[in-house]
């Protein structure tokens, strides 16, 4: 959208095939996010979103193909630094205050907004002083999204960032997604295609079991 | 008597040596039977 | 180097692999079986008793081999672990994984023997010297690096994994082998070399020398044999474990 | 994209895991606990002769010590894994070794410094001549910080594995056998009247490698651990 | 909503446990590994002297499997906590006690049996004296199940606290100290020459009394830790 | 439906309130589950629908106000024992396989349905061998809602069911609801309303956070 069609991809990947102990898990893949773009990655359950979104992070390693984040490449010694990933886990700890929790992900990602702020965008207000493992699933997932606007990074990596929240909560996520891009950003994520999609000019890739 | 010494040490050594011989071999076999086993299920589930 | 890596990466494939080990697995063992029996009827038959430890001492031609196979895989183990640290060879992690139940059962006949031998050399079957105890650490190193191996589900991220312990672990290896310059232990220090002066007697030295090259040979055909089957039940989907299962099958 | 500061990383880590004890300073007290009970069964289970407990006293206190720090070792880094703290950790652009550096050193100020406090205590307890206290102290000040060390790196190659409670054990007690040798073996020596001064300088030397080494093979192991 | 005979469901529940257990063989020697390490770590912290090491063999090798014993037990309800299926167990209409003592008595085969089977061989690397292996047998023959019953009346009580490792150390031991003095005792008799058949009796007593109370303990205790 | 409209309840109570250290979560609700019938609870994120599923099934101990089921009342030491309860967690072993949890479950719920039929019937069949770890989180979802098919009980306690599913998930718990509800069962189930709710008559509970 605002960036220029010629600015180098976030992501690229080519040919890119996982098995897990010889276990194809998804065939040959290419993929590309440009900054402004979102691509949304289907598929039912077990086709292999998460799994892809994990490789794709450098957090298990691809059996061919490559994978290039940010102009670096992606392999098992090689994450990729400095992305913001979203998954299954919520990678904030439970006995720690939602705000207090906000305050460490802010120094370690280098943050340039405020915490408290960003906890107010997501709904979390009144809440800055609860324990996160006192929060409720949904309000848990709120305080990971509140963890993305904050950071810097440039890719974002989804893994069902619509799971357990409610109607609010979808649009809280589109609304998310559409500021990144307006910035610059590009976005992957994950849906098995039971509810919601992002509003925005986005493609789709079709994963199947 | 010392030859029991000997002895027990020989043949301890010749139990581990076995060991160390066969459970390749046996892992060997499972590995190969339970390949066959999936190839006939593919042809099967094939045809 | 990258040449040099695309030749490993090619002879290293798991398919030649698989018909390189099949080949010379056997010529291996057929190597150790004769030495071994040359040398054990040596060690049992033809070398006379020792004047100080009269029949035990023949233990010494089992024993002196192992201990020094022991140390041996364990550095063939790390370098292993290194290539498939450093350059992801499929084949490494497979040796180095391979060595670890070869190098365990060496280790545990050294402790045996080396105990069973105590008992009327010294009459006990323990102690805790500096050497004894670093054997006996250097078993629990080896059994580390299995569990470990065993405790991760992928394949090769264990490799990985147990490959990084044996790197840690290697450091045991001279601590064994110096113990006993280092501190002073019941157990006997230096004494056999098998090239150059020895304080051995070159008479009672031949069957050892049988000993010693049966136990390296058994190491490779040993090593042959476990990464073999390793290697079939990790590619068991591939086509061509198929056709390789087909061809003695 | 400013990267942070080494120094602001370090307080924000550090302030993180403190709080994190100090939300359950309950749990903190327990290596404590721990050695003391250990320290407390010899007794009971030699049946108390002060003579006898004297001489075996350095021994039981250095496994004591040990084992109850081998024992929190598990947790250095797996609540991290449990909830995604470490994946996030992984994918940032903090350097992973610093912030390991920091965490071992808070989780030793927070086992093992308690610990080596009370150790005058848990001494007396078991009869020790009060010579050998400095000793004692000494060789427990050089060689706990080097437990630590040693002991994150086989975390950090366990983490991944699931209850690996056990097998950390097995794993990281031959890794721990030199630094007991040499610990306990100066407090012995001091019994006997030897110079003892020579194992301490040789902890001393290690513990410098350790404070270089080990935080780069922790990181390492972690990422070997986790991809 | 016919009720499973409680033969079938010792079965299927015996059945479970020992298959969980073999799909993780490799725990399954941890603690025998662990007990080895800790006898191997006395005389590596004391310097070894035969004479010397005799003397503390009995009580070394009490608090060695002691403490394996210990720290298996966490693991006795919390794996089942934490993906539900205690909350299965105690929604369905099965009586808890029973699966609870079937699930105690796996848990004992599996670790404590090993490590008798090894004790000659620990005991000779203590050089503990040949005539006290008998009663050291006997003592851990009884002992260990007893520890096992009384540890899982704790560790149902602690299983709603996460990482109560430690805790549950901290809350068992007391509890353990009882029959540690007996059964290290009974050892401690025989090597002065005295009767030690007495504390056996107590042992045996005390086994008898906890098979029948602590299954319904602990079931109790379940239900309080987590409603 | 086929039920008759004076079979007793198997679900009700009576001004029932929680409260977390003096903070309530919920307020007065009376609620009543008969045989044949179905109640929906609503609520956004963090509204208090997991929490008053667990004080239902007697995990929980309400601050006010009194839980019949079956006929027994519930409080602190009695559990609702032989309802069937889907709660965030899945209830079964990673390590055993798919077939072998509900082996296990089969005993001890005293099913008298055939655990490889069920299975197939949630769309597991070809995953009877696979490790409950190895599956995706909607197969795993899949394998504790084969555990209810399974259980005799006549009380669903229901919580989030169509969570990780997609939309043939979704389907399937539809599928499973109707059924339980023709054979004289009753359903309480939660969800925070963003998609999917039972095609079956129902009624229906608003929370509010
Ligand atoms: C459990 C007991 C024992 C253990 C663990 C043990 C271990 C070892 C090891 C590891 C080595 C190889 C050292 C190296 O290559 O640097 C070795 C060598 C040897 N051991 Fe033992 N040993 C034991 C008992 C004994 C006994 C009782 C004797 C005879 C009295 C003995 C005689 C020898 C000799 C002669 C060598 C060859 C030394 C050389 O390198 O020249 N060992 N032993
Ligand atoms: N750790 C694992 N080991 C082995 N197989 C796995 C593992 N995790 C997932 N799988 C398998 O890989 C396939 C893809 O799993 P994945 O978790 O990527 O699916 P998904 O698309 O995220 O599904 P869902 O929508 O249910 O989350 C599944 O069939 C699953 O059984
Ligand atoms: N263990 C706990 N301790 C204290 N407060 C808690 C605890 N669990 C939940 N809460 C609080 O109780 C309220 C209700 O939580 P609950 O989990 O029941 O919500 P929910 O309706 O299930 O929401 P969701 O749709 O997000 O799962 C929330 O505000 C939450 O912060
Ligand atoms: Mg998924
Ligand atoms: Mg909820």
């Amino acid at each position: 959208m605002s960036a220029a069609p010629t600015s180098p991809p976030l992501l690229e990947c080519r040919g890119l095939c996982f098995a897990r102990n010889e276990e194809p898990v998804f065939g040959p893949i290419d993929l590309r996010v440009a900054a402004g773009e979102a691509l949304l990655v289907k598929g039912g359950n077990g086709a292999g979103k998460t799994t892809l979104l994990r490789v794709l992070a450098g957090l298990l390693t691809p059996t061919a193909g490559d994978v290039q984040a940010m102009g670096m490449s992606v392999d098992a010694g090689h994450l990729v630094r400095g992305c913001a990933f979203l998954g299954h886990l919520h990678g904030h700890k439970g006995d720690l205050t939602a705000l207090e929790n906000l305050d460490f992900s802010a120094v370690l990602l280098g943050a340039n907004r405020d915490p408290e702020t960003v906890l107010a965008e997501v709904g979390l207000s009144g809440h800055e002083d609860h324990q996160a493992r006192r929060l409720s699933a949904g309000q848990n997932k709120r305080l990971a999204l509140a963890r993305l606007r904050l950071s810097p990074a440039k890719l974002w990596l989804l893994d069902e960032p619509y799971a357990n929240l409610d109607l609010d909560g979808i649009e809280l996520v589109n609304r998310l997604i559409s500021m990144h891009l307006d910035e610059g950003g590009g976005v992957l994520l994950t849906t098995h295609g039971a509810y919601a999609a992002p509003p925005v000019p986005i493609r789709t890739l079709e994963l199947s079991a | 008597m010392s030859n029991v010494y000997v002895a027990a040490s020989f043949a301890v050594t010749a139990i581990i040596l076995g060991w160390d011989y066969l459970s390749p071999q046996l892992k060997l076999r499972r590995v190969r039977r339970a390949i066959r086993l999936r190839a006939r299920r593919d042809t099967n589930r094939k045809s | 180097m990258n040449r040099l890596l695309l030749w490993f990466n090619q002879t290293g494939s798991p398919p030649n692999f698989d018909r390189f080990a099949a080949r010379w697995t056997p010529w291996a063992f057929a190597v150790a079986f004769v030495t071994m029996a040359v040398g054990v009827y040596g060690a049992l038959y033809s070398v006379p008793a020792d004047y100080q430890q009269g029949e035990s001492f023949r233990i010494l031609y089992i024993h002196v081999p192992c201990a020094w196979m022991s140390l041996f895989v364990f550095v063939v183990m790390a370098m292993q672990s290194v290539i498939a640290l450093v350059w992801r060879i499929k084949i490494c992690e497979l040796l180095a994984m391979a060595c670890a139940p070869v190098g365990a059962a060496f280790t545990l006949i050294t402790l045996l023997t080396g105990s069973i031998w105590g008992k009327p050399t010294w009459g006990t079957w323990w102690t805790w010297d500096p050497r004894l105890t670093s054997e006996l650490v250097l078993l629990f190193l080896y059994v580390g690096v299995m569990g470990l191996y065993a405790a991760i589900e992928d394949r090769r991220a264990a490799a990985r994994a147990a490959a990084f312990l044996a790197l840690v672990g290697v450091v045991n290896v001279p601590i064994v082998h110096f113990a006993v310059n280092w501190w002073n232990t019941l157990h006997q220090g230096s004494t056999i070399r098998l090239i150059g002066p020895s304080k051995m007697d070159t008479s009672m030295l031949w069957p050892l020398l049988f000993t010693v090259i049966a136990s390296k040979a058994w190491f490779i055909g040993s090593l042959l044999q476990r990464a073999r089957a390793m290697n079939l039940e990790q590619e068991s989907a591939k086509d061509w474990a198929r056709e390789a299962d087909g061809d003695d099958a | 994209m400013n990267a942070p500061s080494l120094l602001a990383l370090a307080k924000a880590q550090a302030e993180r895991d403190l709080r994190l004890v100090w939300r359950r300073r309950g749990d903190a007290l327990q290596p404590l606990m721990f050695a003391l009970m250990v320290v407390a069964l010899f007794p009971l289970a030699l049946g108390a002769e002060p003579g006898k407990l004297a001489k075996i006293a350095p021994g039981v206190l250095w496994v004591a010590v040990l084992l109850s720090g081998l024992l929190t070792l598990d947790n250095l880094f797996r609540s991290d894994l449990e909830d995604g703290s470490l994946e996030q950790l992984l994918l940032s652009r903090a350097p992973l070794a610093w912030l390991i550096a920091v965490r071992v050193a808070v989780h030793w100020t927070v086992t093992a410094l308690p610990l080596l406090i009370a150790t005058p205590l848990l001494a007396e307890l078991l009869a020790l001549p009060h010579d050998l206290l400095g000793p004692l102290l000494a060789s427990l000040a050089l060689g706990t910080p080097l437990l630590s060390l040693i002991g994150a790196v086989v975390a950090a190659l366990t983490v991944g594995i699931r209850r690996s409670g056990m097998l950390l054990a097995v794993l990281a007690l031959p890794l721990y056998v030199p630094v007991l040798v040499f610990g306990a073996g100066a407090v012995a020596a001091a019994s006997q009247g030897l110079p003892w001064l020579g194992a301490i300088y040789l902890l001393g030397a290690g513990l410098a490698l350790a404070l270089v080494l080990a935080p780069l093979a922790a990181a390492t192991a972690l990422r070997i651990a986790l991809t």
